[in-house]
């Protein structure tokens, strides 16, 4: 009797938890400790001051840049408060955006609106947070960047097709952030119990939502990326993503 | 069999989720193979009325009946196969790179194989006059164009309803009566039921069959033109006018006591009209 | 967009207080929040700003969908640490061939992070809920927050709403023309959505610069100044703040 | 001292970046204190000319003299201190997140003081009717409601010169009415000189003093309204038509020989002219 309990009760968790998980790209406000949630945000200051740098420069010779960089960070935040359906989990999720935004305007400039993405999300939406608001510009702006905007250059160096190179900087994107969650994740609640365990724990329990979430975040990605091609090659050739030569020849 | 009610829409409420009650009070139906309007102010509810009639918003309080059957019990599938919105916004759209391709978008989601596909395009680029235009890129289009391309997206999908938000908006004077002849041929030749939103008041008393005048959420007047428009004061009540020749008309015929027989709302009609009168004098 | 509330614009008790003082005084507790060991301060705070929201007035449905997903992610933490953490077995189960134990002590550490999230997270929903955007930006400025950073903020904010009714309306088009009747279809459906606006956000941007430009824009955004603050407001909020630093020690 | 020409635009020809000529042949000048219309068909060029006439763009063949000044050697500063061009769509134009910052925009960059801000910008607000809304979110207004911020924002800034891009489109007919009507105002009381561009063509001949007719990227024709609406078939060459109320006495006039002296383009002229010829009849 107790034991039967006990499964359906584990039944109705895992079930819960698949939900949410699909949502726990967000670190959520509270959920870190007063320090890890000072080291995240230390981390997380020197690549938003990069960012800054960037805008600035690029500002003072082009002055619609700021505007575009806003405009960005405003599809960015709509992308990521899209839900998309997730077949695995029978529920809805989000990508995350930070993929595309990496191969267009470069991981400097993507931290930047990754940042101002979250902040609004943390403000208006309860999504993340202000402690956590480091952590979460690590993990999603700084991984999900860069992961994406070097394996588009590097797949593109190696004359891959722009589906496939834009697949896989979204995949890597949202994979790269993943993992880094489950590491902000698993130190941030271990307690005084061992983090190695806890970590692979957190990792595998995220498995079966994010592995087709990446799927589905590279798929987005790509096709992003071949409609601007297709549609307006002269914007990827102002944002320096492919050459002149590539788009004319 | 042409009076078949193909939908019947009655919508005691619907409110937005900020709380904006966008629509109070709307009981009407489209019978098929008629060509009716919407007409009224910015924010009487048109686009509203029309997202409803698709099957886009379903919170309301009231019925939705297509073909008999209500409309928040169908899929959407069912729904899409036979009524198609056309959007206020162009640009909102068309999201194919070339003309082909969007046209193309709606069979290839319904399952045709590649060759039947050409078949239903190339014949809705013609119904739109923009059979030469296959291959352009749609961002080198121009606004009337793009509007025409809209439309034969939905036809190469063979709608049977027609739900139009501000076909005419943009358009230059030539390129509005151009627009409406396209749609008054789809109409009569082809049996495509059509129900339009406009605020165009001079344009729509020539072509349309039915008329409905929205204010505030909630259907003021519905009826033949002739009967919609008679008096500039209730037009004004509701942000609109009558016709300018309407208006003269009515003005000779109120404030000089000029003795027209009716208010006629077209230049034809109204011609006729000042000739009888002329010719009354005359004798 | 519904839940991106619209509350901040009405007249309420906290409305009149200055949104600097609204962000320290928060950014205070929540570091309480956060540092605390134990269950109580984090649901005394939960307490407090659950009774000033009812107090402004929030609507429930804005409410309970902020709540939603900080209170099943409080729940997947608990769920986690119950399960997979700790050393005190409360009970073990095999349900097909896999042994599950609950764990007192991870059960204990769980409930107190949730607690902290829900602290926190009621905090912040407070600030969100009682301060005006521009308002709140403002005094990001004051904190020393970089212009740039502000700046983009603010451009940012107006065209969520702006592209997120575009991204509305491209959506249903596809969804007239059975852009979503497949996964696959759905998926590239998705794509070209994402990439329609990024192509709109380019074309704007281009406009609004030349917009902004024609009315003197020379790379900076003027802000306007705030007023001084009050004492009042500056004693009141100390007075708040040592109050909940004694709870907090106690 | 009304005669002063403040704008005086010769281009020969300008072409964009991706080849499509888009200009040739506009010579035209705007006098201080003048009401003048630009009209013509989808793509005819109105919205190139006014950016041109912005200096917004620069690389065009020919002149354009702003107060005597050829307007690419004047700083960006100095134009925008006389000129202020208000776009199509108004969300290319309001970039605040609430009205009164994005009217006080202008005006702070101008260097004005906090106090002195305020002073402008709700005279501004109350010269357009939305004075009620200085504290309001964009984002909540009505298309109608946003155009008229955009105006009010150059307002504040005091421009001498307004250029306007379809002002009236998509607005209501009442809306459509109240925007003229603002626009005179602004033009009879504070002297502001206005250009507007628009393919309204029953409204213009109401509110313009001079109207241009641009058709391909060059000025067709140009004088007062009744010099420039004269024969139907002239104007469906370049996609405009005449006002209804000018169409049906022209066919009256020229198909059924009625004796009317002049075509009239408003509903007033009309009814007098109407009046009179059944006086004359009687008689
Ligand atoms: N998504 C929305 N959320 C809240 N309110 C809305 C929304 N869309 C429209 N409204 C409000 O509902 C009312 C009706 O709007 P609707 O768009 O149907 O008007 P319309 O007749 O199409 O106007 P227009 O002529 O300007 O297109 C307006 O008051 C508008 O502000
Ligand atoms: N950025 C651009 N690049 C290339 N061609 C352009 C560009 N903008 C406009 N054109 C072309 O220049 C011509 C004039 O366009 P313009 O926008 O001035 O027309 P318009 O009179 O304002 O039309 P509408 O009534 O539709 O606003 C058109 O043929 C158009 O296709
Ligand atoms: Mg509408
Ligand atoms: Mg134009």
């Amino acid at each position: 009797m107790k034991n039967r309990l006990a499964i359906s009760l584990f039944t109705l968790c895992s079930l819960l938890f698949t939900a949410s998980a699909a949502h726990a790209m967000h670190i959520s406000e509270g959920i870190l400790p007063f320090n890890w949630a000072l080291l995240w945000s230390l981390l997380a200051v020197p690549f938003v001051a990069w960012g800054l740098y960037k805008l600035k420069k690029e500002s003072s010779v082009d002055l619609s840049f700021k505007p575009l960089v806003g405009l960005m960070a405003a599809v960015v935040f709509i992308i990521s408060c899209m839900p998309i359906p997730v077949p695995t989990a029978g529920t809805c999720s989000h990508p995350c955006g930070t993929g595309i935004s990496g191969i267009l305007v470069g991981p400097a400039i993507s931290i930047l609106i990754t940042a101002v993405a979250l902040l609004l999300q943390a403000l208006f939406l309860a999504h993340g947070g202000l402690t956590t608001w480091g952590a979460d510009i690590i993990s999603m702006g700084v991984m999900g960047s860069f992961a994406g905007y070097c394996v588009f250059r590097g797949l593109r160096a190696l004359k891959a097709g722009l589906w496939i190179a834009g697949f896989m900087a979204g995949l890597s994107a949202d994979w790269a952030t993943y993992m880094t969650t489950s590491v902000e994740l698993a130190s941030g609640i271990k307690g005084d119990s061992p983090f190695l365990p806890l970590f692979w724990k957190v990792l595998l329990a995220f498995i079966p939502t994010q592995l087709p979430l990446g799927i589905l975040e590279g798929a987005m990605t790509a096709g992003m990326v071949v409609l601007l091609y297709k549609k307006r090659p002269d914007l990827l050739v102002k944002m320096r993503v492919l050459k002149h030569e590539e788009v004319t020849g | 069999m042409e009076s078949v009610t193909r939908l019947s829409v009655r919508i005691d409420s619907f409110t937005y989720p900020d709380g904006t009650m966008a629509m109070s009070g709307v009981d009407f139906s489209v019978k098929k193979g008629e060509f009716a309007g919407l007409l009224g102010s910015n924010g009487s509810g048109k686009t509203t009325l029309l997202r409803l009639m698709d099957g886009l918003l379903k919170d309301f309080r009231g019925s939705i009946l297509l073909d008999g059957s209500d409309i928040r019990k169908l899929s959407s599938r069912e729904i899409y196969r036979k009524v198609g919105l056309v959007f206020q916004n162009p640009d909102d759209q068309l999201f194919a790179p070339t003309v082909f391709e969007d046209v193309a978008f709606g069979p290839l989601n319904m399952g045709f194989a590649e060759k039947d596909v050409r078949e239903l395009v190339l014949p809705a680029l013609r119904d739109v006059d923009m059979e030469g235009s296959a291959n352009k890129a749609i961002h080198n289009l121009s606004f009337g164009q793009k509007k025409r391309i809209c439309i034969a997206g939905l036809l190469a999908m063979g709608h049977e309803i027609l739900l139009l938000d501000e076909p005419t908006a943009g358009l230059d004077p030539m390129g509005e009566y151009k627009m409406m002849d396209l749609l008054t041929k789809l109409n009569r030749d082809k049996g495509v039921t059509i129900v339009m939103a406009t605020h165009s008041v001079d344009l729509v008393p020539l072509f349309l069959d039915r008329l409905y005048i929205l204010s505030k959420g909630s259907i003021v007047r519905g009826g033949v033109p002739e009967e919609v428009f008679t008096a500039p004061l209730e037009m004004a009540q509701v942000k609109l006018r009558l016709p300018h020749i309407a208006e003269m008309i009515y003005r000779l015929k109120h404030e000089d006591k000029v003795s027209f027989k009716k208010v006629p709302l077209t230049i034809g009609e109204a011609r006729r009209e000042i000739l009888r009168v002329l010719g009354e004098n005359n004798a | 967009m519904e839940v991106f509330s619209e509350h901040p614009k009405n007249d309420h008790l906290l409305s009149r207080v200055d949104a600097r003082v609204k962000l320290s005084v928060s950014l205070l507790v929540l570091a309480m929040v956060l540092s605390y060991k134990g269950l109580a301060f984090p649901l005394f705070t939960l307490c407090i700003s659950l009774v000033l929201c009812m107090g402004i007035k929030v609507r429930p449905k804005v409410f309970f969908l902020r709540f939603s997903e900080p209170v099943l992610i409080a729940f997947v933490v608990i769920m986690i640490k119950f399960l997979f953490s700790g050393q005190d077995a409360m009970f073990s189960i095999n349900p097909w061939g896999m042994t599950i134990t609950g764990h007192k002590d991870g059960l204990m550490d769980g409930l107190q992070i949730s607690s902290r999230i829900l602290g926190a997270v009621s905090v912040l929903a407070l600030l969100g809920f009682s301060t005006p955007f521009t308002e709140l930006m403002s005094a990001l400025s004051w904190l020393r927050i970089p212009r740039g950073l502000i700046e983009i903020l603010m451009f940012a904010y107006r065209y969520i709403f702006v592209l997120s009714e575009d991204a509305l309306v491209i959506y249903n088009a596809q969804k007239n023309r059975l852009g979503y009747s497949s996964i696959r279809r759905g998926l590239s459906s998705f794509g070209v959505l994402a990439g329609s606006l990024a192509i709109k956000a380019f074309d704007s941007s281009q406009n609004t610069a030349t917009a902004m430009i024609q009315r003197g824009y020379d790379g900076s955004l003027p802000l306007l100044k705030q007023r001084p603050l009050r004492l009042a407001e500056v004693l009141f909020s100390l007075f708040f703040v040592v109050i909940m630093g004694i709870i907090w020690n106690l």
